[in-house]
C-alpha cells in the first residue's frame, strides 16, 4: 500500500540541502507550519531561498529561521508586519535579499510552476517601478506584463486532514497559498493535525489531490504563531 | 475651518456609493469601517485577498479561529454562504474583474486616476507591496477614502503622484474629509461637498485644478 | 437578501442573442446541462459559437442545438465520438465551422479568461501542425506555445447542489470544465438538482464560489444524456 | 511464424516496468488492459484526465453513477482515497510532470520518439486531438503499446512518421506483439523478444533500422 507517511519530523526534513529554494505555506501566522520550520532550523541547511507571501513575526517559526542565518533570500509580496522585526533588521544590514513580488503574481507564479505553465501574461504592476526589466505587450488594447514561473526544490506545508496517498483538506483560510506550493515544489512535505485512512476524505472534499504530496507527518496539536508570540516565545 | 466628514462619515458616504449585491474589498484602515454603514436594505458580500468570500466581522476573543484571518491578519468570522478558497482562485477574482468595489486608502492619488499607495520611494524603505497591484489592476471600480491633505496640510490629491505608483489611471471615485471628487477626462470634478465645507477650501487644499460641482 | 435563483428555465436564457458566444459544461454525457439547451433550442438563438469539450451524441442535448441549426462555429477538443452523428454531418457539408484545441489547452484557456489571464505558453501542441500560425518561444532550453485567454458572452452549467448566492458542488466527474467556464463568462446560467439555503454548503467544500455565478434555475430531476439516447429520444 | 505475445501479454509486459506507487494514464484501447496485470505488491494510481484520480474498475450495471466515467466516456468507480478536481487542475498535473507513466496506443512511432496516434491526415476526416497532445508533451515516461504492424502488415515502428505528429521525440519505450522497444540516441533497440520470436522476424517487420537486444 501506498504510504507517505512518516513517523519523525526531523526525518521528514533531513535531506534539504544547502542552497535549496524552499516555498513555505501560510499567509501570516494562518496555516504556517511552524514545527517543519522549527525541524529545518534544527536541521541546519543555509543559504536557502524561502518562498512565503511574508517573512515571518516575531522570534518563531520562519522569522527564526530568517534569524538563525539559514536564509539568503526571500521572495514574497509583503516582507514587513508589525510584529515582524528579523527579516528589517537584516535587509537593513544588507544580509538578505529580497524578491518583492506582488501578491496575486506570486500565487500565480507558483501555481504556473506547478501547471507546468512557463510564463503568463498578467496587467498587475504594468505603470509601476515594479514593472521595470518585465517584458510587456498589448492584448486587445491592454499592456500586460509577462511572469515567469517560480518553482521550488521543497514545500513546507501544513494542513488539517491528510490520508496516507497524500489527499489534504485545510481549515479555513489556512488554505491561501499552500495548495499551489503542493504543485510547485520538486518534494512537498507535509504537516498534518489529523490523519485518516485513505478513503476517509470524501473524494469531493479532497483540495490538495494526493499526487502532489512526498512526505506527510502527523503533528497533532501544532503549535501557532499568533500564540507563541503572545506568549513570548523564541527558537531555538 | 469647518471638520468637514469624520472618519465614519466618510466610509458611510463612500457606502452610499456600492450598490446592492456587490462583491467588496476593502484596503485596511477607514475602508474597513465601510462595514459599518451598509445602507438600509443593501447586502454586500465581502471578499478578503487571502482567501474568503463572505467575510463576517471580528469574533468574541472566546469564539476566534487562529486559521480564520483577513488580509490585514486580523481575525475575523464567516457569514452564511462563505466560501474559502485558495490564493490563485482569490486572485482570480480580482483579476479576472470578478470584484465589483474595491475601497482603498492612499498616500496620494493624481488626477488623472493614478493611485500611490505602497510606498514613498524612500531609499532605506523595505518595500511592501502585497495585493495593492493586482486590486487596481483588477477590481472593476477602485474608490479611494482619504483624508484630503496629509497630516502636515500637504494635498493627497495631486497633478502627479510623486511616490511609486501602485497603478496607473485607475481610480474613479475620492471620498475625502471635504468633498467627494471624480476622476474624470477633465481632471479632479467635486461630486458633493462636506456640510459647511465650501468649494474654495477644497480648491486651496487639492495640488491639482479641480471643477466645482455641476 | 440576494438571491440568484430564477424560477423559469425559459426566463433564465432568453437574452442569449444570436451570434452569442456560449460555454456548455460537461464532459461527452457527465454534466451535461440538458434542460438548459433544450431552453435554448426552445428560445432559438442561432449563429451560436458554442464551447464544450465535444460536440454531443445522439439527438438530444447540444447535437440537438447543432442539428437545429443554431451553431456556425464550435470550439472543442474531441468533436466526434461512437454516438455523435449531428456535427460530423454538418461539419462534412461545410456548414459548421471547427476550432480544434486540446482538452488541456482548452480547459487552461477558459481558467486563464476567469483569470485575467490573456496568453500563457504550454508545450502542449509543439512540434504537431496544430501549432501553425501559433508564436512559440523557448524557455529554459524547451520550446512553448502562446495560447490566448477564451471567454464567452454565456456558460450553460449543470451542477449538484446550488445556494440562492450561486454557490456550488458537483458530482463526482461531471465536474470538469464547469468551474473554469463559471469564471470565464461573462454570464453564468446554472442548473441545479438540488437548492440549498445559504450556509448549508459547508464553505470548505464549496467548489465555485458565488462570484461567479449570475443565474440559477432548479432542476431536481434532470433527464440525462446516454439515458435519452437509449431511449432514442430527439429534442425537439 | 510465431504468434507472439497476445494483447493481454502485451499489457501485463508493460505493467512490469511501472514501479510501485506510480500515477499513471492509460489511453483506450489495450492500454487499458493494463489495470488487470498490476504486479502483485505494487500499487498503481490511475489519473483520469476528465477530473479523477483513483480510478476504479467498471461497476456493475445497477451500482452505475452516470456522472462517474472515464476520459473514454466509459463508466468507472472511485478507490478509497479518490479524488475529483476539475479540468485545469486535472492538466496541470499532466503538464506539470506530476503523472508518472502514460501508456498509449499508436498508429505510429518513430525511431527518434515521434508519435502519431490522433489523425490519419486524411482530408476528409474530422480531426479529434482530446488529450493526447497534452499527455505525450506532459508527462514523465511515455510508453506506447501496440500491434508492430498494421492489419495490412505495415509497419507501426517506423523511421519518420506519415501521419501528423501528436507530439516529437517523447516516446521512450513500445510494447508489441513482438518484442519490448526502446527508443534510444542510437534509434529503436530491441529490449526483450516476445517467446519464439526471433530478431530477424522484428527487424523484417520495422519500418526503420532497429538494434538486436544487447
Amino acid at each position: 500500500m501506498i504510504n507517505k507517511m512518516y513517523s519523525s519530523i526531523p526525518d521528514a526534513v533531513a535531506d534539504i540541502p544547502d542552497g535549496a529554494t524552499v516555498m513555505v505555506g501560510g499567509f501570516g501566522a494562518s496555516g504556517s507550519p511552524i514545527e517543519l520550520i522549527h525541524a529545518l532550523i534544527d536541521q541546519g541547511a543555509r543559504n536557502l531561498t524561502v518562498i512565503n507571501n511574508n517573512t515571518g513575526n516575531g522570534d518563531v517559526g520562519l522569522a527564526a529561521l530568517i534569524g538563525n542565518g539559514q536564509v539568503s533570500k526571500m521572495i514574497c509580496s509583503f516582507p514587513r508586519s508589525s510584529q515582524s522585526r528579523v527579516f528589517p533588521r537584516l535587509y537593513k544590514e544588507g544580509r538578505i535579499e529580497l524578491e518583492l513580488v506582488p501578491q496575486g503574481t506570486l500565487a500565480e507564479r507558483i501555481r504556473a510552476a506547478g501547471a507546468g505553465i512557463p510564463a503568463f501574461y498578467t496587467p498587475t504592476t504594468v505603470g509601476t517601478v515594479l514593472a521595470e526589466g518585465k517584458e510587456s505587450r498589448e492584448f486587445e488594447g491592454r499592456t500586460y506584463v509577462m511572469e515567469p514561473w517560480l518553482k521550488a526544490d521543497f514545500a513546507l506545508i501544513k494542513c488539517e486532514v491528510a490520508d496516507p496517498l497524500g489527499n489534504l483538506t485545510y481549515n479555513k483560510t489556512a488554505r491561501n497559498f499552500s495548495p499551489l506550493m503542493c504543485m510547485a515544489a520538486a518534494t512537498t512535505i507535509v504537516q498534518t493535525k489529523k490523519r485518516v485512512a485513505a478513503g476517509e476524505i470524501d473524494p469531493e472534499h479532497v483540495i490538495t489531490p494526493g499526487i502532489f504530496v512526498n512526505r506527510i507527518v502527523e503533528v497533532p496539536d501544532p503549535v501557532h504563531e499568533d500564540t507563541l508570540i503572545a506568549e513570548g516565545r523564541s527558537y531555538p | 475651518m469647518s471638520t468637514g466628514w469624520s472618519r465614519e462619515e466618510m466610509a458611510a458616504r463612500a457606502a452610499l456609493d456600492i450598490p446592492d449585491g456587490s462583491y467588496v474589498n476593502l484596503g485596511i484602515g477607514i475602508p474597513e469601517l465601510v462595514t459599518r454603514f451598509v445602507p438600509e436594505g443593501r447586502e454586500f458580500i465581502y471578499h478578503t485577498e487571502n482567501g474568503m468570500l463572505g467575510m463576517g466581522p471580528p469574533p468574541a476573543d472566546a469564539d476566534r479561529d487562529l486559521d480564520l484571518m483577513n488580509a490585514g491578519k486580523k481575525y475575523v468570522t464567516a457569514v452564511p454562504g462563505a466560501a474559502y478558497f485558495h490564493h490563485a482562485d482569490s486572485f482570480s477574482m480580482i483579476r479576472g474583474g470578478h470584484i465589483d468595489v474595491c475601497v482603498l486608502g492612499t498616500m496620494q492619488v493624481a488626477s488623472n486616476g493614478d493611485i500611490a499607495n505602497w510606498s514613498t520611494g524612500a531609499p532605506d524603505a523595505i518595500p511592501a507591496v502585497g495585493g495593492a497591484m493586482d486590486l487596481v489592476q483588477g477590481v472593476k471600480h477602485i474608490y479611494v477614502i482619504t483624508q484630503h491633505t496629509t497630516r502636515t496640510g500637504e494635498p493627497k490629491l495631486v497633478e502627479r503622484c510623486s511616490y511609486p505608483l501602485t497603478g496607473p489611471g485607475v481610480v474613479s471615485r475620492i471620498f475625502t474629509d471635504l468633498a467627494v471628487v471624480d476622476v474624470t477626462d477633465n481632471g479632479f470634478q467635486v461630486v458633493e461637498l462636506a456640510p459647511g465645507v465650501t468649494f474654495a477650501e477644497v480648491e486651496s487644499k487639492t495640488g491639482a485644478p479641480i471643477l466645482p460641482p455641476a
